[in-house]
């Protein structure tokens, strides 16, 4: 079996290092506090891109009668997911499950946070504080959760968010996390081929092999399927994104949505929260490397590169199509390009960036416009289009791009070279059929799973607000407060 | 020549302008406004204080027409901006002596 | 005494003002409004949405003045507001039956 | 039926409300004005930049009630929105030849 | 003597660090890059605390007419602080002091930031630029300062603020900031217990103990009375918390307070900065930590737990009892989170920190409504109920907490272990006591000492605007412009 | 030949480290995690400088019809400048020129971001990932050129923008930054003073000599002038100020200047773009170092003295010459402050840094108010007053303030002690001469070369749009959008 997974930086270098610190390994590695603040900067800026990026962003959208809905809805969520997550939730994703069911979610072994150590890394023998790995992936639960608030805006109870979160996140969020995240990190790996090289005798060959089996075996569905996915384009984006368009086809559209005026109230506000949105997605995809290495450095520049480019790219395009570059245009444009380069942050090349930001923002533009047009579904602020969208093309990018060929980092094979790791060789048919897979899975799981949660809290809570309250808007009949009172 | 001044629910401001256009008046002013009436307003609890808000955000419209339209004007306005529920609002009637064009200095019917 | 009442383009403002307070006239009040009319607006787009924006902002400018002033407070506005270009706005003029200054309770002209 | 139309200081709004609803006046609606008058401003400065502000925050405040009505209502702001020093403001007062109440279509007096 | 204080983590592996590298401690340590790295990230967090956090917070708060005099408030307090902090606070707080009022300020020795070289941090051998940290502890005075402004918003003249801060900061601030925080670092302590233990003879060993006394009285008053305050319970919350207090009743109440109407004039504002005080604050706890090491990252994880579980908190309390959950609501629970979780957070389990957050919300919501509704105290944007009590309630909650049995770090004695340093066992009773001393000198000294000095300001320029100014609003009357011109 | 460059702090510890570790800089260094972490999240503060933080600072000041044009003209110049920036700008700019134009711009060698490997820093031995150096240095580039935008506010047409931006900062920025900055690193340096010293035969004397001359040849105009900037004095503010002097002046008076009232729609945004720019100006500056090391913490330090110092100086200025303290007062003397600490931030001392703040808040009070006043320029938000001349007080102050017997901290040669490196002596008059060329080389190419800019702008597509277009505002006309719609 060939085995697929996430690219260190600096290999030769890393190899040395191994050889010459093998004992080391032997003994508990500890962190290097270059990394430890790298993490922590990373979890601080994913916070940021949530709260207050993203409802900014969101909020700046909706009318201004029901900006503190939006607000509210994600300051809940942030604070909800994160108490589930310490709970149970880092537990269910990022532990070993067991029996039939481990290939979808893990255990209870470290339900309220219990045991932690250090967490691997994708270099051998490099480890973080494990609680700095629960906090930066606890941000990455939440925000995927909060991303879908925005196609159900404006119209739906804030009881109804209050209920669907903490079901969503454990039925939906933590089942995809697990599938594509979890592995066993690559210690294990190295270490049984590293045996397995060192073996003679065909006994000692066989047992060595079955304890590389169970090393490699040790990982979520999607994981061992193959699937590369750097920093969330399946398990945030088309998760999220799958979620909001089912949830704004079961809540239905807006009273006087394709009739009334629904201008943007605030589109600075919706700058800002697009910059910190940018500024956040630094800590969301170079952190994703997990140390501060160069290959957090590739992710860190990709970030920008592809970012501007499908910021340009929706600009230019709206320019020629509508006669006007918008700033809500270029802005989306942004974050269609920081969707698509999610995936394939850590694995695409400079160029390999840039010419997924053209696609991103073509396709995009596209679903948001005329796609958005002709199925008029009230997709309020464009979850759909722009991160499960954005994040199909980005899966489906980061299997092309990855191929050194075109500059990418390939993908590392932590058993080859007896254990001393190495780049596998690309195969451009096995990738894309791994990358499917993983876009159908997240589509389907999401997909289900958020109908069936939405319309149990339609028959517990109800969804929507009467029309006379949705008429006076949600901050006043849900939270008893206005915006603005100038 | 009259203008006819009516209070009405905000989120009825294009059914009106609809009915309005529908009867061939095609010039009209609109001022946010707030309303104090019968209808009842919300409670806003910031931290430890409350505050009854009873000053409602309302639309004023103001269409200066010809006398004889008057009535037609009153029943478009009524008609498209009534609900059936308190705070509806209110339609006045006054005289104007005299109306001016700006740019071409007509005045009168002509100025409309 | 009448009021004269105007709704002319924003930017005008000071210019107005500063040809009523040529004529004498050194009081006014100013409301922010939004106008439909025949001057047409324009379209704004928010991704896949487009509306049609028709009423546009302008200014209604109130003037207190004893009836013998009209003429002239007429002219100063119509003068310093025009454009010449359509949506100048308009000047409307009606009756005011009793003035009083709160400060001091005088009234009708001693009020202005 | 009249229109008692004041200019007020803002912070003298809820004041002028009670004393209304103290004689008996349900009904009113408040626009936000800028005022020009007496009164004078203040100057801002922004770096090199200074400007004289004339045009004064204001609120105002139309009330319609019966015409026997008008003296007690003129009293009752006058009372309220008093405070002795320039910049209190006006009332001036308008005939309506025609009121209705858009809900149930009442006209006259039964409409406010 | 019993020595209690700061914790850190991975006590075994410096116990063999210590023994493996002893000689090296003779020698000048040199700072860790990456722990200068992650303090000069903490304070530009903490930096933005306050502004534009703080100042947004608050700005929201207040009606439109005075948001730039709360916002230009804030900004002065950040400068003046800073610039006095570097003339002579530093030198003040952070030096020994000498005679008989050396546990209660230090000496002038610093002064002008001259002689800066390396600071101590919790671990024996661990160092950082004495710069960084200089300027994070800066950060602290100022926002210390600046949260007093709350309680005294929207009738106060700047002149008054110009001239008050200097004034509070000296002979408030820094004398606080000496009593719970100076000590000589855990080296001379270290090294002293080592000596001691490997003396032999009477002589030598009544030499060795006269050196470890001295090590262990060279520290602040309530820091030798065995308080623990990881980042600012008592000397940045319970400190501005009363200084406002007072000040809110010698100012006196706002002109309409009770009577008009003054609703926050931007709740958007309000959760801007809300998010900010969130984002900046993990710099203020995990980076009181001084080092990037895994006590850090346990104060980063409190950070998160107990600020989410208050927020929640204080959303159900107020749904229950006042029928809407609001997002002031929301907001002020985090902060209130926040505040409660400051001294607690390098000290507490996950857990522990879980149910600070919990009565943290109940409490606090109880002050803020009930008992300032009952007292009708115009404490204009609740920081005594939000930050004197809530800091209160974290530092009684430290002390409980801080116990290894409910999953607390428990307490670093240097001493321990012949100066290897090890746990101090846990004492009910002792350090409840300290913590309650700590708690009381803090509403002494800061509620006297800030009577005084607002009383001072009264007479030389006056606290309050006339009546019409007040009613025009500061930003036109202090400051000559608007906040807004749409 | 006397060579003067940047410094490094902790020279005895380096030396010491040069001699240990000597045969260590035969291979590749690697670079320090601690250091990477650090560039990374400096990269990211300069990001947040620009977006959002100088789009709200300068949109808060213009009036809210033309708000989304000021967002969308700084968005999209972030984005070429970025996109330019990795095409070829990175190489234009650092890599080494050919010929008789090498003094003024580099070749095309790693145009795409080819080649990258390590880059040097400004202490023998230490390098960081050269991807994070070319994004640290893209976010330069960026906020130079979006910068300009201030002066021809509120009345120049997006494609003028959208031409402008590519051809400025080709042509202008990419030369400047070259003369400026680029050099071969002090590895070269070292080594060959290193063989110089141990050549004992005339022959291989000459040789060492050759290879040294050309070491210290290998850099750009001013830096071999003996220019010392630490992080932009010339290249980014006088740069900016003069590009945007001119343009103002081409492009002409808004129409009603002088006569309207055009105060700032919204304070509340320039205040809150004032701090996120201190706020991100510490990765600016300290950023500037390229390593986390003591003077990284000397940069951070002046960063925040001279800013506080001149906003305090500002304000009280303004109180003292017009009455009031104003909030946009304290704001742009802080924003003076940090343009005037600039090029010193590496170079004062702290008490150095506090006089340049005093003297920065007086010379740009005076520029932004009696100067403009009398000249009557339409620079609409003050881009000369505060950022030429701030940066000109700051090019001439950094001369002065290096100065070790003022505090400051020399300037290192690398090439004494025989390659060890060690402390230039200082001298007044050469180091003067070289600031000023510094300043007069930028005031002209700039000047001369913006001015060329915008006519071919102005004949290709037009500088201003129609004056009715004008009057109803640049977010409809160019953008079809409204900022506000509450
Ligand atoms: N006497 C009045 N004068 C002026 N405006 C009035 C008066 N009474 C009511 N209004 C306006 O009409 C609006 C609606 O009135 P309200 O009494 O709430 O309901 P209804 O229109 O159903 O009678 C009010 O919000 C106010 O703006
Ligand atoms: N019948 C009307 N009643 C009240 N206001 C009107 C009427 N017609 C026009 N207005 C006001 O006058 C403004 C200018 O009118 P418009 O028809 O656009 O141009 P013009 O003034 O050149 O005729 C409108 O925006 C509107 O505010
Ligand atoms: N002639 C006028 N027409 C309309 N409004 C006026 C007139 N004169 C004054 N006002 C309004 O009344 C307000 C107060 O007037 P002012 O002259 O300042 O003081 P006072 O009310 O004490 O005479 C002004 O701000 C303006 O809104």
């Amino acid at each position: 079996m060939k085995l697929r997974n996430w690219i260190y930086a600096g290999l030769p270098a890393l190899i040395m290092a191994i050889f010459a610190a093998a004992p080391a390994f032997a003994e508990d590695p500890t962190p290097n506090k270059g990394d430890t603040t790298w993490m922590m900067t990373a979890t601080v800026l994913v916070l940021v891109m949530t709260i207050p990026g993203l409802s900014l962003f969101y909020g700046g959208l909706v009318r201004s009668k029901n900006m503190l809905s939006m607000l509210t809805q994600v300051f809940y969520t942030e604070c909800v997911v994160l108490i589930i997550w310490c709970l149970y939730g880092y537990s269910l994703t990022f532990t070993a499950g067991s029996g039939i069911t481990a290939d979808f979610i893990g255990g209870f072994s470290k339900a309220f946070l219990s045991g932690l150590t250090n967490a691997a890394t994708f270099s051998t023998g490099v480890v973080i504080p494990e609680g700095v790995y629960v906090m930066f992936q606890m941000t990455f639960a939440a925000i995927t959760a909060a991303l879908i608030l925005g196609s159900v805006a404006e119209r739906t109870k804030f009881s109804a968010i209050a209920l669907f979160m903490p079901l969503w996140i454990t039925f939906v969020y933590f089942p995809i996390a697990h599938m594509v995240w979890y592995w066993g990190g690559p210690d294990a790996i190295a270490a049984a081929a590293k045996a397995l090289a060192a073996a003679t005798d065909p006994k000692a060959k066989e047992t060595a092999q079955a304890a590389l089996d169970a090393a490699l075996a040790d990982g979520g569905f999607l994981y061992k399927a193959g699937a590369i996915d750097f920093a969330g384009g399946s398990v945030v984006h088309i998760n999220s994104g799958i979620a909001g368009m089912v949830g704004c086809l079961i809540v239905g559209k807006r009273i006087g949505y394709g009739k009334d005026v629904m201008a943007p109230h605030s589109l600075v506000m919706t700058m800002i929260g697009a910059c910190l949105l940018w500024f956040g997605w630094f800590g969301f995809n170079a952190g994703s490397n997990l140390e501060a290495s160069g290959s957090a450095v590739v992710a860190f520049l990709n970030t920008f590169i592809c970012t501007a480019m499908t910021a340009l790219t929706w600009m230019f395009v709206e320019w020629i199509v509508k006669g006007k570059p918008s700033t809500l245009g270029v802005v989306t444009g942004a974050v269609a390009g920081l969707v698509a380069v999610t995936p394939a942050s850590g694995f695409a090349g400079s160029m390999g960036s840039l010419v997924l930001g053209i696609v991103a923002g073509v396709v995009c533009f596209f679903f948001c416009t005329t796609v958005k047009s002709v199925f008029k579904y009230d997709d309020a602020l464009d979850v759909f289009g722009v991160h499960c969208i954005g994040g199909i093309v980005g899966a489906l990018g980061t299997g092309i791009l990855v191929n050194p060929a075109l500059g990418g980092t390939g993908i590392t094979d932590y058993a080859m070279n007896a254990g001393a790791g190495g780049i596998a060789e690309y195969d451009f048919l096995a990738q894309m059929t791994s990358q499917l897979k993983d876009v159908i899975v997240t589509l389907l799981w999401s997909g289900i799973g958020s109908a069936i949660i939405w319309k149990i809290v339609d028959i517990i809570v109800g969804l929507r607000p009467s029309p006379e309250k949705e008429r006076e808007g949600l901050d006043i009949t849900d939270h008893g407060e206005r915006a603005y009172d100038m | 020549m009259k203008i006819v001044m009516a209070i009405i629910k905000p989120f009825k401001l294009e059914e009106v302008r609809d009915a309005l256009t529908g009867i061939g008046v095609h010039g009209l002013t609109v001022t946010e406004v707030k309303g104090y009436g019968r209808q009842k307003g919300h409670t806003e609890i910031y931290r430890g204080a409350e505050y009854a808000v009873n000053f409602l955000p309302k639309l004023k419209i103001e269409v200066a027409v010809a006398t004889d339209q008057v009535k037609k004007v009153i029943g478009a306005i009524t008609g498209a901006a009534k609900t059936g529920q308190i705070g509806d609002g209110k339609i006045f009637v006054f005289s104007i002596e005299q109306a001016v064009r700006i740019r071409t200095g007509e005045t009168d019917a002509d100025a409309l």
